[in-house]
């Protein structure tokens, strides 16, 4: 994902309507597909001008889950956030500062 | 001894209370003084109608300027067509005098800023209402105009109230400086709000002041409009023209009452008495005039109903073509903020055009 | 809150009043001063009946200067006293800008503890009243922005009194600014004694689960009003009028965030700049990742604040709220 | 840029100097004028010469008031001068406060452009330089807010001289602030020629895929400095030097924004109403869904600037920027 | 006649420049005399020593106050125990007077609040650099303890420049309207950095400012010790207890010069004539009244040696004292903001030593 969104900022395309390499989510879908372990980047969005929501990262962690192994080594680790309906106790900066970086880098 | 250069504790009077001559005419023609009388007679009738108009809700708040005719159209009397004027809020008779017509004023004190939207050839600035900050405004334009090499005079207004401000101060006092063609015209109408004249300052006068500020000081009755003319003319004149050492401006104080309230907010029977108001009226600057021009059988009954009705008229006429002025268009707020639209303010006048028009006026006008 | 037998139903002005008259009784080092305050009772009769009440050596009408106003007041509190200067309407709070920023909200950093500056400076704020030119400011966010200050405003008569009274009991200054489009709109219960409405705490004025909605002062009502109004639609918002408006109470806001993940602001000032901004940078660095839609601003447009024929128009209404609010909602 | 011939090497507070003095020569309507302007040729020397080129009726010195150097500068301008007022330090404007809110950013749109009010206030803002007491200020955010001021601040000798000679020629009132902690730290080519550096446009200084630094004035220097240090360790920044504070140059922050998903704002200022939140909320109003972690702030703390032993912990240091822009990426 | 009834053009003066006595001499024993002779030399001492440590690096920029000892000794040994002082920014022989260590003036000079931090029994006011804003601090203060019953003096010192601002003339005015028991002491040292007199202010003197707020002024030779004090004892006593129908407050222009720069970093050769400094310098206070001393034989050449080792002396010890205190802890800067650390302050504070703790002081001390 990383690359390609590099690739794509040097290409110059600075029309942002539909995004396209970008990740397009808003930052709790971005947070859940963090707790369910989805690589947001892979995830293709339903939402309005492409955005990816809720419902897409949960049901790409549905597909995920029947194909772990796979996926193992380029999904983000989950962080140490208990899922939630948003009353419950969330950690809000993760601890985790090292694994992080190596998530996120990961990720880019 | 000019007028200017008496001692600051004594007041110019040319008429007494009762329009008998005491001091020097100065020179005008019977043209002029009726035309400054029915002036008086303009703004006091315009006085009346706009707080009535306030009353019926047909106008906001609205500063009342009766009892302070004489020292308005006095004052604007002696200035030259090339000079400007920098008023306070209080002084719609002096701007009628300068060619501001009434309706302008009407627009303003009604919540539409056209009524500050000066015609070019009208040397008026704005309306100031934050206390004092005008005089400023006037010092710097003064200086300007020497720094261009012009001629001109600048009168600016304020009350006794202003002269506790700081701008006060530093308006007077760069003038001083800078010698600029200043004429700094205190209407002391003996409150501000509810706060009386002594509580202002300790001082015995406000024209003493211009001690401070090394140039001449002079205290005037206000309610006199000759003597109002006599002094703001020689201030004018020795602005553009001082003689040899002398500094330019001129710092006057026109000693008078407001008859009615501060604005049609204010309630002044809470902090003075009727009586005060009751001799205060006796000083009345209409009267006055009208007794010296009829002596000198240049008013009658006949020119004086003439008069009045002509007045009454064109404060009719003003209320009317104020009236028929549209409220003005939303979309103006967002045109003179600069000269150009920048991209935020377009977005933001584009958000509110479409609600408008997916709402109606209703969208803003509910409560 | 006391019992029936010892309230009263009071306007917020009222209450404003009642809060300086209660705290004038309880202590003798506070005293009232500024512009028409005395006699006049003040030009919207905040202070009427406390010079009476309490004579001219504490509800003192001063010459019409507000830098003398507050830099005397500077002087008095170092000295011992409890000032609580008004300023006639918060668009002439600049003449005092100086004063204020320079000394009143430093003088215990400066002297290190030695002197100290508890001060109230009370000014009605806003617009919508038809008032002349300058008389409509809101500008809460420029003292919000000088770091000695606390910035309070309350919207309704309860919360006033206590508010005051705790801003006057405050051993730092206090701004005071007060909603003067609803100084008389409506009444509420406010106790005969005296009680603390504690600086630093918002209020939950309604619970929702979908957006949550801060506001303060005047825009409380257009804020409810609106949301109301969609509530009949099935939105439900969680309007939370901040009160203090500096130090701001980010727990609660960021915890009814986390909750709806939707937020907008309501105020009246100026967007740019705006106290706006200031809340929707605290929701995302505390909650970003429950965050589900952008921060709506409501506020009043980036242009001088006009003339009264338009001020409707620039000032938040119901609709305007509701408009904003359900384009957060519907992100 | 012009070619080495027509350019001079010049430090930022030399290039002020040249940018007034290119603007003097250009038009007759520019005057200098403020404390120690003159003879002196200010305080930093930013007018010096000025005086002896164009004599004491274009370069005036004035008595001790700042109010009355803002405020005769308004009629100064409507009269048709371009009046280039000098505030000694930025903390001393507030004395001035009420004059620039009430009147210099808004005679354009009380007399529906009748009058206007053309000038440029100069003042050197920041701390860092070891200066007395109240001489350190940095409080664009006041400015910012006015809806009718634009706010300008260079960070380098070449955008100083354009800027300046934009804001001069802008129809309407500028507040340049120039950030004295750099007036001689370093030094740049400067075309001789008049030039314009457009006032509303941002500058990217260092161009970077992971995260997007948004800073200006002095603070370019720490920030430029973690940026590289950063990129030792393969984080990329995108470093962007507003130059105009208001109003804010959205396109280019959001358009990097876009691109690296985090953002974080460096500015001296205290945090809290700082334009830090301005910006944060701008960009998660454009580009929320774009955003991978908060927008870090990285600022002065919200206490009053302190005396200079410790002003060096107060501003962001290159290591404190380092570390914010780190907890932005790792988020 | 009293001393401030003079008319504000004569310039009080009891010493001539060369310590003559050409009028009355105030009360003064000699015990007192020497202690003002020496608390001059020590100031004078200190400036020399403090731009020096200005010049190597150990100290910020400093404002000296060579030539102007007498005006500040003077002045300040007219207070009473229980009076208070609110000084500008030059003041450091006034504030020795009144019992603030020379130890904390460096300290504040060398970038630390505690230099500010006044012990409680000392009653002077933390230095004040925004111009006159110190003023109104005085007359409130003044004005508090008149509300309190309090029977106090309070003196505030200020430049020419000073003269100037908004926030004098609104402090001088208040005190005219609440009678407040203040002394305003307008150090005219002939130069706002490179700005003189003469552009200031197109009044003779700064003296007759006082008209404009109705209570006295007076100009005295300000470094001339003993006028100095005469008069400002005389304003003193007045603020405490004036006759029948008399204003408390006094505007005292002291007419004097500042030998050296502004502040460190400025350069007066820019600016003014080294001729004008030379014959301002004929006028020393110091030579003056030592010669007087002699004359009386309350100095003689052993005498004012010792003098001198002893003032060399303590400045020394200061010095000392004031580079001995450790620089300030980071953490103090969050510590006084409020009486107590309000949440966002304790986030920042905790953020701040976790980077502290992490990275050491390089982390901000670099560059
Ligand atoms: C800076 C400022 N402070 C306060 C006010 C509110 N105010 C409006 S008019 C007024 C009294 C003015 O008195 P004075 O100067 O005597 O003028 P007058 O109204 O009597 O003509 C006051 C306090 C204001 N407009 N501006
Ligand atoms: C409000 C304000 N404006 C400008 C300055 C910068 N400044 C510091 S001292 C000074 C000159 C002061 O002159 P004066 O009042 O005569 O006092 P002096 O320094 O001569 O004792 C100036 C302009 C300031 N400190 N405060
Ligand atoms: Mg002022
Ligand atoms: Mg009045
Ligand atoms: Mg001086």
């Amino acid at each position: 994902a990383g690359a390609e969104a590099g690739a794509e900022a040097e290409s110059g395309d600075d029309e942002a309507e539909t995004p396209s390499g970008r990740v397009f989510a808003p930052p709790n879908v971005r947070r859940l597909a963090r707790e369910l372990g989805v690589d947001i980047a892979s995830v293709d969005g339903s939402g309005p001008s492409g955005r990816i929501t809720e419902g897409d990262v949960r049901t790409a962690a549905e597909a995920d889950e029947s194909d772990t192994a796979e996926t193992a080594d380029d999904a983000p680790e989950p962080r140490s956030v208990s899922v939630g309906d948003g009353e419950s106790s969330v950690s809000k900066r993760t601890t985790d500062g090292e694994t992080a970086t190596t998530v996120e880098s990961a990720a880019r | 001894m000019s007028t200017l250069e008496r001692d600051p504790l004594e007041q110019v009077q040319v008429l007494d209370e009762d329009g008998n001559v005491v001091g020097e005419e100065p020179d005008l023609s019977e043209e002029k003084l009726v035309e400054m009388y029915r002036q008086m007679r303009l703004a006091r009738h315009f006085d009346k109608r706009a707080v009535s108009l306030q009353r019926q809700g047909r106008m906001g708040t609205y500063p009342p300027l009766s009892g302070q005719e004489g020292a308005q159209i006095g004052s604007a009397h002696a200035l030259d067509d090339e000079d400007w004027l920098f008023p306070s809020y209080r002084e719609h008779g002096a701007a009628v005098v300068r060619g501001l017509p009434l309706k302008q004023t009407l627009l303003y004190w009604m919540g539409h800023e056209d009524g500050n939207k000066v015609a070019e050839d009208v040397n008026v600035f704005p309306v100031a209402v934050p206390i004092a900050t005008q005089i400023l405004h006037a010092t710097g334009a003064a200086w300007a105009s020497r720094l261009k090499g012009d001629e001109k005079a600048f009168l600016t207004y304020f009350g006794d109230g202003a002269t506790s401000e700081g701008d006060f101060h530093e308006g007077l006092n760069f003038a001083g400086v800078f010698d600029a063609p200043a004429v700094f015209f205190c209407n002391n109408n003996q409150w501000a709000i509810s706060v009386p004249r002594e509580r202002q300052t300790a001082s015995e006068t406000l024209a003493q002041k211009a001690v401070a500020y090394g140039f001449e000081g002079v205290q005037v009755d206000g309610m006199d409009p000759l003597a109002v003319y006599k002094v703001t003319r020689e201030a004018v004149e020795k602005a553009k023209n001082p003689d040899e050492g002398e500094l330019r401006p001129t710092l006057i104080e026109a000693v008078q009452y407001r008859f009615g309230a501060h604005t049609t907010a204010d309630d002044p029977t809470v902090y003075r008495d009727d009586d005060e108001v009751e001799r205060w009226k006796q000083k009345d600057p209409i009267p006055r005039l009208e007794s010296y021009l009829r002596d000198r059988e240049i008013l009658d009954d006949e020119r004086v109903e003439e008069i009045q009705a002509s007045v009454e008229a064109e404060v009719a006429d003003a209320i009317e073509a104020a009236e028929s002025v549209p409220r003005p268009e939303p979309e103006e707020m967002f045109e003179h903020t600069f000269a150009e639209l920048p991209p935020h303010l377009r977005e933001q006048y584009e958000e509110f055009a479409a609600l408008r028009e997916r709402h109606g006026d209703s969208a803003f006008l509910e409560d | 809150m006391a019992d029936a037998q010892q309230t009263q139903n009071l306007t917020l002005v009222q209450s404003v009043r009642d809060g300086l008259y209660t705290e004038m009784h309880n202590d003798d080092e506070v005293i009232v001063l500024g512009e028409d305050v005395g006699k006049n009772g003040g030009v919207f009769r905040a202070t009427e009946g406390l010079y009476d009440e309490f004579g001219e050596d504490r509800v003192i009408d001063t010459p019409l200067a507000e830098s003398g106003i507050v830099g005397c007041s500077v002087g008095m509190a170092a000295y011992g006293l409890k000032p609580v200067p008004e300023i006639q309407f918060s668009g002439f709070m600049y003449p005092a800008f100086d004063q204020i920023v320079s000394h009143v909200g430093r003088l215990r950093t400066r002297s290190r503890g030695r002197f100290t500056c508890p001060m109230v400076i009370r000014a009605p704020y806003g617009g919508g009243i038809r008032a002349p030119e300058h008389h409509s400011e809101s500008k809460e966010a420029f003292y919000a922005h000088e770091p000695g200050l606390k910035v309070v405003i309350p919207s309704t008569p309860y919360d006033t009194k206590g508010l005051l009274i705790s801003a006057i009991r405050d051993p730092d200054p206090v701004i005071f600014l007060e909603p003067k489009l609803i100084y008389r709109a409506f009444r509420g219960d406010v106790p005969e004694d005296d009680y603390e409405v504690p600086i630093g705490e918002a209020a939950v004025r309604r619970e929702g689960e979908d957006v949550t909605v801060v506001t303060w002062g005047a825009m409380t009502r257009p804020t409810m009003e609106a949301a109301e109004n969609l509530a009949e639609e099935g939105v439900e918002c969680e309007v939370i009028d901040l009160r203090t408006i500096s130090p701001i109470d980010k727990e609660t806001i960021v915890e009814s965030f986390e909750k709806t993940g939707r937020a907008a602001v309501v105020h009246e000032a100026p967007k740019k700049g705006g106290i706006g901004g200031e809340i929707t940078a605290m929701l995302q660095e505390e909650a970003l990742l429950y965050q589900e839609a952008p921060v709506k601003r409501i506020t009043g447009f980036d242009v001088p604040f006009p003339l009264y024929a338009l001020e409707d128009y620039y000032l938040p209404s119901p609709t305007r709220v509701e408009e904003g609010i359900r384009e957060t909602v519907e992100f």
